[in-house]
């Protein structure tokens, strides 16, 4: 069984047990992750690795609040995640949008591809951190410099996959739509996106996680706020509790984001995931 | 369904490695025990010097080690030396406390920040001060020629690069705004490399820059005022950390280091060396021996005064980043002070 | 015809490029013409320490994508075989590959030092993600009629892996080592900026520091170059080791 | 030849590879009456497809002409539907069988109720009601091929090609599927080209049989099919002159293939 139920048809007779065991087979590895960091960093043992007790305690303590008049998040949240989050938000949604539309453009106009291919595998190999002081130059020290570093480096893997998944329409597909005589614009929305977006997909996703991480990265200079600000002021002035914490919102972050990006993925790829599964199981 | 058997054995197994990964490389981090690393350096051999590795950041005011290194002066003291590059002081407090490096370049109030935190470090030799009246101001707070910012009370709510947050020039022009009179809190400060604070002030992307006359150059600025001599008493810009366990296990060479660091800045020092100086800074650093020689110098200093470790404490009191100074006898040991 | 393209594409970046800093748009201190950097770009490519920096670079990569991926694709075919596994190590997985490694360099410089270790420590955490997360998906593409055929065989798990698992998840495998690859070369680069003792980060943040930005963008076209060469030789790779991967179709 | 509603004249296709110009289809010429049930057969590898996606005009001819009422063939007309062999790619898994279907009256701008009342119309015509809101790949290939069928027959084509559009579906299906494609042919009185190469197929269904040549292919000859009407599985295959046609078409289908045999050998 490749790709077996997780639990087996026997876990459905055990009825009520059966949301709280799936719930611990998903995530037993991280307990014992974080039960062994608990174990091996006992208080005093190392300055920079505290226990994993006091990374959650501050984690909890410096974010979260539980008073709903502030929505349940402390000042430091409000003042150095909101920022964060936001930069992240347009950053990526300016990576989307022009990693869609260019790859789409490119993917169908060969000429264009060829044109610009060198300079597109360029800018994928050039760290998005060492243009920092052009960015700097055209957008200022604001928001818009960590923006445009989140999107300058996020873009690449929506417009690689997005060309690849264009290209990569079966002809039979293109045969199929032009029997139908189907216009340009229909063709453009009912055949090459749906066709070419499980790899847009696949492309975002890689691309949430890069300008995740660019968002810590960009903030770590020339940043006047923002997790990333935060961490590298607790790296500093060696308040690693402070750092980790930081870092531990970062996975969480992470985690949610990926989450969330799934759950979409799901709904608009449904008949992907599920034409697939049908085919692979007959 | 057997499937179902590993599904105990696999955890078990992932726990293990779990441990046993971090296990290896943090016992040569831990404090207690004997450091195994730091016997991998600092090799007395048989009859030559001990090897030690220092760190640098490769600036231009490290002339007198780049002096030591080409002079022999460390041979002389019975050590080699081999300079290991990092990119910041506490880097460089990692890097001894890992066993990468044997004396680390970091400034005085990170070094006073880390021991209070529980790193098992001393300071072991002074390398520079910031230059105290009547000696001209090396350092400054500067805006652009027209900017509306006329005095420090106007820095309100405006944007202030310094090269690292938490770092001494952030910490030394707070306080500095806060004897002007103006909260800390209610500027923003930003964390650039010097080069860029200095062109992101010109170019009007900043509204005041703290840099060392040095980075400023020909560059046309207006200059505010110089934070380390109008904000706060005598600072230790630059100072030489070892782990405790370093000195332990290799009683004298820390000694031997110190001192060999005075004679350097001895020779540096000396009128009739200036010009060989600025030639061997300029090698090491890349910069202009012309630029260089036109540069305020630094107040080379081997060995600590404790009166300024004492207000150093206090300055940090002041900023909110200590509650308590630590004492400061444990962290700079005897043959490190100013007699 | 596309080479001809890419030719003027490159030509014409390049034109843009000259047009911007002639015109002033971006000071010189700033980003300064083509011309002067093309010039550094030649003093560089004859300089010994260069060479010798960009080597060792070079080197990390190497090292790093490859003990990575050898370490990362057998967890990654256990991972992706053993349905159990998918969903904790996922969580792990998504949670940590968030985690920029930059951030972890102080701690990576503690346990490493400063040398090529650390480097690796940090690329090999920037990459793992990727090169597990791919193996996994493509194990779990594999054909299940090529599954039922082993059986059939009697043949036993690890050779099922070995003989099945592997090569049908090959493909995956590869785009993850070209996901990794690009990954990978960053890292290394953001690593020798921020803590590393040597490498061609190193000289880009002396000359940074010195302030002579010709020579930091001839470094960085010089990488960019780097980066196009090693995505191109990786597909290469990948042609010849999976002939029947998508890509060599 | 004025009756004809498709005409093919002297018809080639040659392929540019780095070998050299291949010649896939050497002018072939033929018609289609009005009505007219008309086969394609020929050895594997001869070209049916090839000349089947000419006809439709999804590839460029090399020489010769295509016409549809006496209209040149650039790329197909309104009044032609194709079915492709490869129901799960011919077929958009991202739609609905309903909206699978309606795609086709997207150039028709009709109003959405008429739309959809055809829409349904036709899937009802090959048996799918009740099938409507689903996805082709919740489905069998047999019954997906009837989704692809439904989406030929809604547009109401003159003319209906065929590209082996049973090779994939298994023998049981494929007989259901051949009599409710003579079924609809009947009450919809459209014109069918179907290309297989199953010569038991092309006899059972046809009114004429047209062999082509292993390639470059040629129209070796055309067969008329003058099996009596309604046709059925049973019945219609046992009668004699099945055996014979079918004996008939396998032999110039077997003398093709050895005929191309020599000449390669030669």
């Amino acid at each position: 069984m490749v790709t077996g139920r997780p639990l087996g048809p026997r876990a459905a007779a055990r009825g009520w047990l059966e949301r709280p065991i799936r719930v611990l087979g998903a995530i037993w590895l991280a307990v014992v992750l974080l039960v062994a960091w608990e174990l091996k960093f006992r208080p005093g043992e190392s300055v920079f690795m505290p226990p994993m007790s006091a990374i959650l305690g501050a984690f909890v303590q410096q974010w979260f609040v539980l008073d709903p008049g502030q929505l349940f998040v402390t000042d430091h949240f409000q003042t150095n995640a909101v920022p964060s989050l936001l930069r992240l938000a347009q950053g990526w949604t300016i990576a989307a949008a022009i990693g869609i539309g260019a790859g789409l453009v490119l993917g169908i106009w060969r000429p264009a591809l060829a044109f610009l291919n060198p300079l597109i595998r360029f800018g994928m190999s050039t760290p998005s951190t060492a243009l920092l002081p052009i960015v700097i130059v055209v957008f200022g020290i604001t928001s818009s410099m960590n923006v445009a570093l989140i999107a300058m480096g996020s873009t690449w893997s929506v417009l690689i996959n997005t060309i690849d998944g264009v290209r990569s329409l079966d002809p039979t597909m293109i045969n199929a739509a032009r029997s139908l005589r189907l216009g340009r614009s229909a063709f453009f929305w009912r055949v090459l996106l749906p066709s070419a977006s499980p790899q847009i997909f696949a492309g975002l996703r890689i691309s949430l996680g890069i300008a995740l991480i660019l968002m810590v990265v960009s903030e770590l200079y020339a940043a006047t706020s923002g997790i990333g600000h935060v961490m590298v002021f607790a790296k500093t002035t060696f308040r690693f509790v402070d750092m980790w914490s930081a870092i531990v919102f970062v996975g969480v972050l992470g985690l949610l984001l990926n989450g969330l990006f799934g759950l979409v993925e799901a709904r608009v790829l449904r008949w992907k995931l599920e034409s697939s599964r049908g085919a692979g199981g007959s | 369904m057997r499937l179902q058997s590993w599904s105990f054995v696999i955890p078990c197994i992932l726990a293990l490695v779990a441990t046993a990964c971090s296990g290896a490389p943090v016992q040569s981090a831990s404090s207690s025990s004997p450091s195994a690393a730091a016997t991998v350096t600092a090799q007395p051999t048989a009859a030559g010097p001990v090897a030690v590795k220092v760190t640098t950041l490769a600036l231009c005011n490290e002339s007198y080690l780049y002096w030591g290194m080409e002079h022999g002066i460390f041979e002389k003291h019975g050590l080699k030396v081999e300079t290991v590059k990092t990119q910041g002081g506490s880097a460089g407090i990692a890097a001894i406390v890992s066993g990468a490096a044997d004396f680390s370049f970091t400034n005085g109030l990170t070094a006073i920040l880390s021991f209070n935190v529980g790193f098992p470090i001393q300071i072991v030799a002074g390398a520079y001060e910031s230059p105290q009246p009547p000696k001209p101001p090396s350092q400054a707070l500067f805006v652009k020629p027209d900017s509306p910012v006329k005095s420090p009370k106007d820095l309100v709510g405006k944007k202030i690069g310094v090269n690292e947050l938490g770092g001494i020039n952030h910490i030394v022009t707070a306080a500095w705004l806060r004897k002007l009179g103006v909260n800390p809190q209610d500027v923003n400060w930003v964390a650039l490399p010097f080069p860029q604070i200095v062109q992101g002030v010109v170019q009007g992307r900043l509204d005041a820059g703290q840099a060392a006359l040095a980075n400023i150059g020909a560059n046309d600025v207006r200059v505010l005022g110089d934070p380390f001599r109008e904000g706060v008493n005598k600072v230790i810009f630059a100072a030489y950390l070892a782990t405790n366990s370093f000195i332990k296990d290799h009683p004298g060479v820390s000694e031997k280091f110190q001192a060999a660091i005075a004679e350097s800045i001895a020779a540096v020092e000396d009128p009739k060396n200036l010009d060989a100086q600025f030639a061997l800074a300029a090698k090491n650093c890349g910069n202009d021996p012309k630029v260089l020689a036109k540069q305020p110098q630094q107040e080379y200093e081997a060995a600590i005064d404790m009166a300024t470790m004492e207000d150093m404490g206090k300055l940090l009191i002041q900023e909110g980043y200590l509650t308590k100074a630590p004492d400061m006898t444990k962290l700079v040991p005897e043959f490190a002070r100013k007699k | 015809m596309t080479p001809l393209l890419s030719a003027a594409g490159v030509t014409a970046a390049i034109l843009v490029w000259a047009a911007v800093t002639v015109a002033g748009v971006v000071p010189a201190q700033t980003l300064p013409g083509p011309a002067p950097v093309a010039a550094r770009i030649l003093t560089l490519l004859t300089d010994r320490e260069f060479y010798e920096q960009f080597l060792d670079t070079l080197t990390t990569w190497v090292l790093a994508l490859g003990i990575t991926g050898v370490v990362a694709v057998p967890v990654g075919l256990l991972i992706g075989y053993f349905a159990f596994l998918r969903r904790p190590t996922e969580l792990v997985i998504h949670g940590l590959r968030s985690v920029p490694s930059t951030a972890l360099l102080p701690v990576a410089i503690l346990f490493f030092g400063l040398g090529l270790q650390m480097k690796f420590a940090m690329v090999a955490y920037a990459i793992i993600w990727p090169l597990l997360l791919n193996t996994a998906y493509g194990v779990r593409s594999v054909d299940p009629t090529a599954m039922y055929v082993a059986r059939s065989l009697r043949w036993s798990t690890p050779r099922s892996l070995v003989g099945v698992v592997l090569p049908s998840a090959a493909p995956g495998i590869a785009s993850g080592f070209r996901i990794a690859g690009g990954i990978g070369l960053v890292v290394v680069l953001s690593a020798e900026l921020l803590g590393a003792s040597r490498g061609i980060g190193t000289v880009l943040v002396r000359y940074q520091q010195s302030d002579q930005p010709d020579f930091v963008y001839a470094g960085i076209v010089l990488v960019g170059a780097l980066g196009i060469l090693l995505q191109y030789t990786l597909g290469q790779l990948e042609l010849r080791l999976i002939p029947w991967s998508p890509a060599a179709r | 030849m004025t009756d004809a509603l498709l005409a093919v004249d002297r018809l080639s296709k040659s392929y540019a590879t780095r070998a050299g110009t291949i010649k896939a289809i050497d002018e072939i010429s033929f018609t289609v009456r009005p009505g007219e049930f008309l086969s394609i057969v020929g050895p594997s590898g001869c070209g049916k497809t090839t000349l089947l996606m000419l006809l439709a005009g999804l590839l460029p001819v090399s020489g010769g002409t295509v016409r549809v009422r006496g209209l040149e063939v650039r790329g197909t007309p309104p009044n032609m539907a194709i079915v492709f062999q490869d129901y799960s790619r011919s077929l958009f898994p991202w739609l609905t069988n309903e909206r699978n279907v309606a795609l086709a009256l997207h150039g028709a701008r009709l109003s959405k109720a008429e739309a959809r009342d055809r829409t349904y119309k036709a899937l009802a015509e090959v048996g799918l009601t009740g099938f409507e809101r689903i996805y082709p790949w919740q489905l069998s290939g047999g019954m997906q091929q009837r989704v692809a069928i439904a989406r030929a027959l809604v547009v109401s084509p003159e003319v209906l090609l065929m590209d082996e559009p049973f090779a994939s579906v298994d023998a049981q299906t494929r007989a259901t599927l051949e009599d409710l494609l003579l079924e609809v042919w009947r009450q919809s009185k459209t014109t069918i080209v179907f290309v297989t190469h199953d010569i038991d197929e092309a006899v059972y269904l046809s009114d004429r049989v047209v062999v082509l040549s292993k390639g470059p292919s040629h129209v070796v000859t055309e067969i008329q099919d003058e099996l009596p009407r309604p046709r059925d599985q049973i019945v219609t295959k046992e009668e004699p002159l099945f055996a014979k046609l079918r004996g008939e078409v396998f032999g110039l289908v077997m003398g093709a293939r050895r005929h191309a045999a020599e000449e390669r050998r030669s």
